[in-house]
């Protein structure tokens, strides 16, 4: 097994697996799980091999004498309880590990707890990225700046079918949804361009539905920022609706963000648990500033 | 002629109208969701016994094992199913 | 001409044009080949009619070969596609169409018919019972699954093939997205199809528990009958939750209801939610079988009682029950929490602890054996460590915060490709080759079968072991295309060499079955492996009654213990046997499932209104007719008995 | 064909034994699809979009209607059955055909409330909530719609060609069949009705 994989990460021409070159705590968390799996996975992979091998060596027809006849046995209590005890204390421990994972990954990276996140609101549509910055007031489309050792929250959903937003040196991936709002929970150690994508399949646009991700110290962040709110054209409602529309574009900016006069499917526009408010009517609410208390009550 | 009198359906059907009126009671008497659906998980699963036992004579064949394996298994698979949704659908989500 | 426009396909292409001449030409020939032949009689009275399991094994397993071939090219065209970067040779559209019938293809008219194949061959055989319970509801699951399969595949002629993924996740599937009748298609012709599977599952369930030979009780079953009867319960309590999400995806789709919509509190997750309460347990569906298959032939090939037999039914009876309890695991990443995923997290990975009984049980069958490498054999020595890199990515899929980066990426890909294919296909492949003397009384060739099991067993290496690494590496599945600087290049090239290899595999497996038609020894008698079960008991071909006499049975191993310990399996004279009569009825009424199939999927009302009642019309003669069956005579048992045993 | 006399008629034939263990399997694929129809029910029961919700539409009196009346054709056809096994046919068609009777009833309520609800604004297409609802209480109406249709051939075909092992079994299994309508429609009232209105 682990034969193979050195191979293999040579062919695939020695820079590391993405998933396996985390950024951020989140995927450090992930990326530690994926190599612990591995080690203690190819153990059992090597012992099944080992017993085969010796099986198929030592009792192949043609070693054995031609009257030999295998005796019949019905099982062994020991055997048997070893091959039930030493699978339940691999799984046992992997649990262990996979909880304690769960929980990491889902709650503000870890030695960030106490910065403020930045919260930026990603939605998909056929087939682009729009990232919204409430407290910012800008947006982007297809490309996402954020700035290095502070905590981001993405909240996710989408204009359409289900989406997952993945950016794999930075975290794992999870959906995008028409009529709620998820939370994503990352950061960036490290300045640097990071590749992001839809993973989930949504169609015909599906293959280029990227985005590219560039984490930066905060006063770069903020500079871009200020530099986006000088130079950027305001982000009207017909412009967004143009935006929507099925196809690729390029990136682009915005001053303002669409959450304003579209707002997200959360609280009590979400039609999650929230059941008088169809996405319909969502589209056609016009519920201004309200984005910041809003995220007092979202999903988590 | 004992056998000729049907006490046993009898005995179910009246069973099952009181059933039927006790678990009216959450509609016509004001109580707390908890204590309500608690009434109507009991009722409905008495009912549904007593249609098992009395009207579809599960137990009465050689078959009973298998019958009664069968309609257990389908009860706790459709449960599971039930709550499992739930969980990931919507409670998971508070 | 308006009328005739929705037929037309919305993505015509050369490839498509040449299929819709092809096919036009196939049915052509064969009916004009009937008719010349006169062979319409022989074809109706003997196999469209037939409710003898046998035959319907074989038809099984007929269509069940055409829908490989079907589901391989697919699988060709998709490794081609992705073999170089930036590839031109399919676009998005016809790529997304043709990894959906794949998908579709190759679970539900593929490896479901293969299992139902072996099941129909085997199980009465192995009990030694004369038939299955109702052996006409069996002609008619075998209809119903035949008649959705075709009108699935007509889909790429008419009207266009359903592109949402073999998931068919809304609101992707939905009216709003997907415009086409492709994902009618897909509703329809699965829920057909899956209607036959529902009814098989409960004629088995019923034949194991209630036909079993004097003197086999539960405990004294052949494992491939345990198997099936495991399988046959999940299936009993599956695949409704799938007729339910069928419906209601088809009500949406059709009749405007918002189930799965985006609008009026429609919710998409539902439907991932309901197909993966049916989806996960199929997995078990399929692979159960397999392992069944392979502890008959390891057992047989070592030479040695199976070992830890009770074990081995405690794993399966857990299996099937936990396997309705992991379905969360295909939707990790869709927001239910921390809680909700550390418990369908723990679940999932404790379900590995019964299958590795399972792996452990077959190494020590190994031992003190006298192992005998056969094709049947060799699949199943292939299998064990190839399985093995498989089941362990499971586990490491089920860590639910790792998931987050395996999902939907290659890496999934390949795990579930590493499970099915030395799973349930080389399973399949085995099981054919084991029980092919006894279908058709010849045996197919060793060094060719050999040759291609090899081939096949290093080329799911070569195809899907680089999947893990593309996907560690951010390969997205279901992309048709990939730009030349992400590096995948090289990886997916290796895989197209394996799907070559696959191929090649395949085809020697054809050219056996032709180079053994034609050159086998037909003279093998009724136990050419030196087997163990009661199937081997009987001639090969097998008379239409199973067993002239009913054999009574004092161990698992019936026929070993026959030849070992000199046990007598066939007491008493020839009586009379009560057999079946053959019926149209299920060919009729399929027949008209497809119809009505048609016409739904085209919003055609008049026509489903008709063949609604039609169906229903066939119900009521069911109803209304008295069939008490035929008796072969004694005089007719003897005069074939002596014929074939002239035959050895 | 084998008879074996100490066993109530339907089932003295192996094949009739077959069938009658047959149907409790079907049945247990039965639980499931009503049990997957609850599950989307109460997944859905509170996305009601721009329609109404449960409370606001349902009504106790045609609920208890059909609760009372499904009730009593399950007591009737289980009269019925205990007529057939004592051999008195005449009182075994009254009782069935009594309880047929009892189904057209029910259908008849359930099918002035589904009139009722698209006339007040909740049809099949107003919302997921109703979408659900309308399913689940039709596929249940559609089971007791097609189980009208066989009691009635399995009614006539006892009148015709008497009590014998054939005919006893397809009323047994029918009765099954009828008796397991019956639970489901408990469950119905308690959790789609009572549930809703509590």
């Amino acid at each position: 097994m682990s034969l193979i994989f050195t191979i293999f990460t040579v062919l695939t021409g020695c820079e590391p697996l993405l998933v396996l070159d985390p950024k951020g705590p989140q995927a450090q968390v992930q990326a530690n799980d994926i190599k612990t799996s591995i080690i203690i996975m190819s153990f059992i992979v090597i012992a099944v091999f080992t017993i085969l091998a010796i099986m198929l060596f030592k009792y192949r027809a043609s070693k054995q004498n031609k009257d030999y006849e295998p005796p019949h046995i019905e099982g062994n209590v020991w055997v048997e309880t070893i091959c039930v005890g030493i699978p339940i204390i691999i799984v046992a421990f992997l649990s262990f590990m996979s909880v304690k994972s769960n929980y990491a990954v889902e709650a503000a990276p870890n030695g960030y707890g106490n910065k403020e996140p930045l919260v930026i609101y990603a939605a998909s549509s056929n087939w682009k990225w729009h990232f919204s910055y409430p407290e910012e007031k800008i947006e982007t489309v297809n490309y996402v700046y954020i700035p290095t050792d502070r905590p981001v929250e993405f909240k996710l959903y989408s204009y359409g079918p289900i989406t997952s937003f993945w950016i794999p040196q930075l975290a794992g991936q999870k959906y995008a949804m028409a009529d709620m709002v998820n939370t994503l929970h990352l950061a960036a150690d490290v300045p640097g361009e990071y590749m992001g994508r839809n993973a989930n399949f949504s169609g015909k646009g599906f293959a280029e539905n990227t985005f590219n991700v560039k984490a930066m110290p905060q006063k770069e962040f903020d500079e871009w920022v200020d530099e986006v709110k000088d130079t950027a054209k305001p982000l009207t409602e017909e412009k967004f609706t143009e935006l929507l529309e099925p196809g690729h574009l390029g990136q682009s900016t915005y001053t303002g963000t669409h959450l304003g006069f579209m707002p997200p499917p959360e609280g009590e526009n979400g039609g999650h648990n929230h059941g008088s408010n169809g996405g319909d009517k969502n589209m056609e609410q016009h519920q201004p500033n309200e984005t910041d208390s809003k995220t007092e009550h979202e999903h988590h | 002629m004992k056998e000729l009198f049907p006490m046993k359906q009898i005995m179910g059907f009246v069973f099952s109208l009181m059933l039927t009126v006790v678990a009216l009671a959450v509609y016509f008497l004001n109580m707390s969701f908890a204590m309500g659906m608690t009434i109507l998980v009991v009722t409905a699963f008495i009912q549904a016994a007593v249609q098992l036992v009395v009207f579809m004579h599960a137990g009465e064949t050689k078959d009973k094992g298998a019958i009664y394996t069968n309609v257990y298994y389908g009860v706790a698979i459709a449960l599971v199913t039930i709550f499992g949704t739930l969980l990931t659908m919507i409670w998971g989500y508070n | 001409m308006e009328f005739f426009e929705r037929f037309a396909i919305p993505h015509p292409s050369a490839p498509i044009y040449a299929s819709m001449v092809a096919i036009a030409l196939t049915i052509v020939a064969i009916i004009a080949g009937l008719t010349y032949f006169k062979k319409w009689g022989y074809l109706w009275r003997e196999w469209l009619t037939t409710v003898d399991h046998k035959r319907i094994g074989i038809m099984y397993l007929i269509s069940a070969l055409l829908m490989l071939f079907r589901g391989g090219v697919d699988a060709l065209m998709m490794r081609a596609q992705l073999a170089v970067p930036d590839n031109k040779l399919l676009d998005a559209q016809h790529y997304n169409e043709v990894f959906t019938t794949h998908g579709v293809v190759m679970i539900i008219f593929m490896a479901m018919p293969f299992i139902m194949a072996l099941m129909n061959f085997v199980v009465p055989l192995q009990i030694g019972a004369r038939d299955v319970a109702f052996p006409r509801l069996n002609a008619l699951s075998f209809w119903l699954f035949f008649m959705g399969a075709m009108l699935f595949n007509i889909s790429f002629v008419v009207g266009g093939s359903p592109d949402a993924g073999w998931t068919s996740y809304f609101p992707l599937a939905g009216n709003e997205f997907s415009t086409s009748v492709g994902s009618n298609y897909y509703m329809i012709a699965i829920q057909i199809a899956g209607l036959g599977t529902l009814m098989t599952g409960i004629n088995f369930i019923t034949t194991i528990f209630k036909m079993r030979a004097p003197g086999m009780t539960l405990m004294k079953m052949p494992m491939f009958t345990w198997s099936a009867l495991i399988t046959n319960a999940i299936i009993v309590f599956a695949f409704p939750v799938l007729t339910v999400a069928l419906a209601m995806g088809t009500m949406d789709r059709l009749f405007g209801t918002h189930f799965f919509t985006t609008n009026n509190g429609g919710m998409d997750m539902l439907w991932a939610n309901l197909f993966w309460v049916w989806g996960h347990p199929e997995v078990y569906i399929l692979i159960l079988p397999a392992f069944g298959i392979y502890s008959e032939v390891i057992s047989t090939f070592a030479r040695r009682n199976l070992y830890g037999y009770k074990s081995m039914v405690v794993s399966m009876v857990l299996i099937s029950f936990m396997s309705f309890l992991v379905w969360v695991h295909h939707f990790f990443t869709m927001g239910q929490g921390a809680l909700t995923n550390s418990i369908f997290s723990i679940t999932t990975m404790a379900i590995a602890v019964p299958t590795g009984i399972k792996i452990f049980n077959w190494l020590f069958t190994l031992y003190k054996g006298k192992i005998e490498i056969t094709t049947p054999m060799l699949y199943a020595l292939l299998f064990i460590p190839l399985f093995t890199i498989g089941g362990v990515t499971g586990v490491m899929l089920g860590m639910s915060a790792a998931d987050y980066q395996y999902h939907n990426t290659m890496f999934l890909v390949a795990h579930f490709h590493m499970v099915i294919i030395p799973g349930v296909v080389f399973a399949m492949l085995a099981g054919l080759t084991y029980w092919w003397p006894k279908m058709f009384g010849f045996m197919l060739n060793e060094r060719l079968g050999k040759l291609a099991a090899w081939v096949i067993g290093i080329s799911t290496l070569v195809a899907f072991m680089p999947m893990f690494f593309s996907g560690l590496d951010g390969q997205a599945r279901r992309m048709y295309t990939y730009s030349a600087s992400t590096g995948f290049g090289p990886l997916n090239m290796i895989s197209f060499v394996g799907a070559i290899g696959l191929a090649v595999g395949f085809a020697i497996i054809v050219y056996n079955v032709y180079y053994s038609v034609r050159y086998a020894s037909r003279d093998i008698g009724a136990d050419p492996w030196n087997a163990r079960t009661l199937e081997w008991a009987t001639h090969s071909p097998v008379p239409e009654y199973n067993f002239a006499i009913v054999p009574h049975v004092k161990s698992a191993e019936a026929l070993w213990d026959a030849k070992k310990k000199r046990h007598i399996l066939f007491q008493g004279d020839y009586e009379k046997i009560h057999m079946p009569n053959n019926s149209g009825v299920p060919f009729i009424m399929s027949s008209i499932f497809f119809v009505w199939g048609f016409a739904m999927i085209f919003s055609m009302w008049a026509v489903a209104i008709i063949a609604t009642i039609g169906i229903f019309a066939c119900m009521a003669h069911r109803s209304v007719e008295i069939d008490h069956g035929r008796y072969i005579s004694v005089r007719k048992i003897e005069e074939t008995e002596t014929k074939l045993r002239g035959a050895k | 064909m084998k008879l074996d006399h100490s066993l109530p008629l339907e089932y003295r034939t192996e094949e009739g034994q077959l069938k009658i263990l047959g149907f409790w399997i079907f049945l247990g694929a039965e639980i499931m699809l009503f049990g997957t129809l609850f599950a989307s029910y109460f997944t859905l029961v509170d996305r009601v979009g721009s329609g109404p919700s449960g409370a606001e539409i349902f009504e106790i009196t045609p609920v208890l209607i059909e609760t009372l009346v499904l009730l009593t054709s399950s007591f009737t056809i289980g009269l019925g059955i205990h007529a057939m096994r004592l051999g008195r046919k005449k009182a075994m068609l009254s009782f069935f055909a009594i309880t047929l009777l009892l189904g057209l009833a029910f259908l008849g309520v359930e099918i002035y409330e589904f009139v009722h609800y698209v006339h007040i604004g909740a049809g099949l297409q107003t919302s997921a909530f109703t979408a659900i609802l309308l399913t689940t209480l039709g596929t249940h109406g559609l089971h007791v719609t097609f189980g009208l249709f066989w009691g009635l051939f399995i009614l006539l075909q006892v009148k015709k060609r008497g009590l014998t092992p054939e005919t006893a079994n397809k009323s047994f299994i029918f009765s099954l069949y009828w008796h397991f309508l019956d639970v489901v429609w408990i469950f119905i009232f308690s959790f789609v009705y009572l549930k809703g209105m509590m």
